[in-house]
């Protein structure tokens, strides 16, 4: 789903040579998913979303101390299960069988969604078609008028932890970003994303007294002043 | 007090030509297998489903969907890849769909089973599925009133059930059964195994007798009390 | 608390001659207790209140099957605790101790209290002040300025059953009955009570569509006729 | 992550000058006596107490309104034979209280731990102590409009905790502990034993490890590995 995006795609207020120094390459999905990782501090109670967000756990430490949360009624959910450690009545949210470690709980799902809603998991990481500069999060329907209609537990997790992180890729494939002054796919939530994960960049999204700015905290195959200039709104390099 | 009934079949007699049927389950983990299929083998139809899917391939919910059994559902995610019943019932214009975001489903049904008249939700607030619903900030945050979701019968699953009625479950299997065992005027269960009276530590039962109409084993009793927890 | 009222004390409405034939006697504490217990229906979930209710379960047998609910957090309530069995951590609402049946399960708090808010209970018996005409209950305070106010489960209990039955003396000190018009105590919950079971009488307070309608079951030591003269409102002899 | 402290004066540091504290226990049962004796002697005042009763004897709670430490208590049922220093205290004008029904002082609890902005219960309709409070009829039925009750800590008490912070209660002494342990910001637990992780039933856990803060065993964990659960 990552999208290359060559100079031709840039805005027009890209003034800077196309050829400045890039302080490195893109993330790959696998990088992508070790930087978030190693973000979460030790100790967290943290809900992965389904797809990319999963990959997350692969690059946890034992050393971080962190206890994966699981919407259908777990802490302390392990691996995914293989051969005949798979059992049908213990699955994740994406009903993939996984395993139990020790010190895990299991609840009714009206427990695990007040655990989620009274805001006592440290960081969701979820998947996202879009994120405005103000923290909405769109990732649970393109908004197509033949589609089916779906949410499970998205609405739930992108107001459902202290600390909302999303990983997408940063630039669709017409080019501009997926970052947006203000979703133009539905909603999940509003002001409800707190960093954003993209192989061109991280970005936070911070709470100040005149509103939301968004900081560039790195950039990743891209000058930040180029990467800044493909937005048409106010994106901050953190200095 | 809670009755134990030898067949599914007799266990789901309880359900009506109109019902609101609470389903158990998220996925095939704790679904009711063998109750929605003598659900199916009854014959009753025009329900309302309240379930976190809408059926998958071709078995369960699927197959009530597939009958033209179930005139309404309401879910939370019903497209999967193999929910074809379901999106063939819906394209057709022949199954109406109350889409409800999955914790605001778990919660309107623990509404139900614990006589809260209403609440504020931050769960939706300004998207699509809180349209027409009432708004209010409180203390810098923004809710959505939900109402309750009541059922006439709920059909769930559990791995043991005692004389009491009370049950434990199993893993995630246990999912929406609490939840949908209070929110049922008549709850109704299948379970692995049906142990005695005292043999499930009162620590440790997570749906209290009292929440429990009707209990039908899978197994038959007599080669289950060894087994006992 | 009963008290036996003297012919005196009848109200002007009395044309009846007071030496009409009386069907036995007023009903002592424990044939009242003894009357309720044979009420319950077989199988039933109750919650017995604190004080002259929990005598019930003296009356209660084992073939009724009747599972008893605590509000502290407990069905399967067995009797008071004695001796050796006294658990500090094994009581009931009254703080007393109490005993474990087979196929009891404890709760927290909050599930203890959804049990009773959303009907689950059969029966919920109670003590009262006064009961109203229309099912008013009033038990939890005497409205005196100086006391200090105490609520506990009262209001939870007054609405917590599908059928609420209060026992207490029929007659006032001052020989009114204690079935009213319009409770003049502070009320602990509104046309929530389905019977009276007092010393001279139980009542049923019956829905109906013009609305609800006071019901003498049956009088114990005075005549029917006898007894309904005694309130300043009607009330219906069961045919 | 839950932390674990080696005494009871160290557990209660996270309370300040002016917290509101969730006290648990219903009379003597579940109250977390050896935490409040710590925070006596911590001389922390002017605190707002929710708990359920106001103090018994000369002892925990009771004590601390003796000595003024409590500006104000949240509570239902105040008035014992044995509650002489909160009768004193009130009397005095030197005590504010909020009375509020037992089991919407539960659910109000319940209501912050779920982040429920509030909720309309039919207990205390048409009573004095709904008075002022929003009231709505919904399907024919009358509720009040009640709100949720945070802590800054709870102090609370369990029978063990594992090595996650996972808790198992005992008996009737379970009462608000599970509700209090996610009502608060900082919830702290006096518990008789530690046991290691991995020797709780995950399927048995009251109170998961995610709600609790600080933990302190009355007895050294030493003497206590080899009752594990």
């Amino acid at each position: 789903m990552s999208s290359q995006t060559s100079p031709a795609s840039q805005t027009s207020h890209s003034a800077q040579p196309d050829d400045a120094p890039q302080p490195g390459q893109p993330l790959s999905r696998e990088d992508l998913a070790k930087l978030v990782a190693a973000d979460i501090a030790p100790g967290s109670y943290v809900n992965l979303g389904i797809g990319q967000p999963t990959k997350v756990s692969d690059y946890l430490t034992p050393e971080q101390q962190v206890t994966l949360h699981t919407e259908n009624g777990m802490l302390g959910m392990g691996p995914q299960a293989h051969g005949d450690d798979i059992d049908e009545e213990l699955i994740n949210a994406g009903k993939i069988p996984v395993t139990e470690l020790p010190g895990a709980s299991y609840f009714h799902h009206a427990d695990s969604f007040a655990m989620m809603r009274g805001g006592h998991l440290d960081v969701c990481v979820l998947g996202a078609f879009q994120v405005s500069a103000g923290g909405d999060l769109a990732n649970w329907s393109t908004g197509a008028p033949d589609a089916i209609p779906a949410v499970g537990g998205a609405m739930d997790l992108a107001i459902g932890a202290k600390e909302v992180f999303v990983m997408m890729s940063l630039f669709a494939k017409d080019g501009t970003p997926k970052i947006v002054a203000d979703c133009t796919y539905p909603v999940t939530g509003l002001g409800c994303v707190s960093r954003v994960y993209t192989d061109h960049g991280v970005f936070l999204i911070e709470t100040h007294e005149d509103g939301p700015r968004l900081v560039l905290r790195e950039a990743y195959g891209i000058a930040p002043e180029d990467l800044v200039k493909r937005f048409d709104f106010p994106v901050v390099i953190a200095g | 007090m809670t009755e134990f009934v030898d067949t599914a079949a007799e266990a789901v007699a309880s359900v009506r030509d109109g019902s609101t049927v609470l389903l158990g389950g998220f996925g095939n983990a704790g679904q009711p297998m063998e109750l929605i299929d003598a659900l199916l083998e009854s014959g009753t139809t025009d329900l309302t489903v309240v379930s976190n899917n809408a059926g998958q391939g071709d078995r369960g919910l699927a197959l009530l969907i597939k009958e033209r059994r179930v005139r309404k559902v309401i879910c939370s995610f019903p497209r999967q890849s193999d929910s074809w019943h379901f999106d063939a019932a819906y394209r057709a214009g022949e199954l109406e769909l109350e889409l409800v975001p999955q914790g605001n489903l778990a919660e309107r049904l623990r509404a139900a089973g614990a006589g809260i008249g209403a609440f504020f939700t931050p769960t939706g607030y300004g998207t699509s599925l809180a349209e027409g619903k009432e708004t209010r900030e409180i203390d810098g945050r923004n809710y959505v009133l939900e109402h309750p979701i009541r059922g006439d019968v709920a059909l769930i699953k559990a791995l043991a059930a005692d004389d009491a009625g009370n049950l434990v479950y199993r893993k995630t299997a246990r999912n929406f059964g609490p939840v949908m065992a209070a929110a049922a005027a008549h709850t109704v269960v299948q379970v692995a195994k049906l142990v005695p009276r005292g043999s499930l530590d009162p620590e440790n039962v997570v749906t209290p007798g009292i929440y429990v109409d009707t209990v039908t084993a899978l197994t038959p009793r007599e080669t289950q009390e060894v087994e006992a927890a």
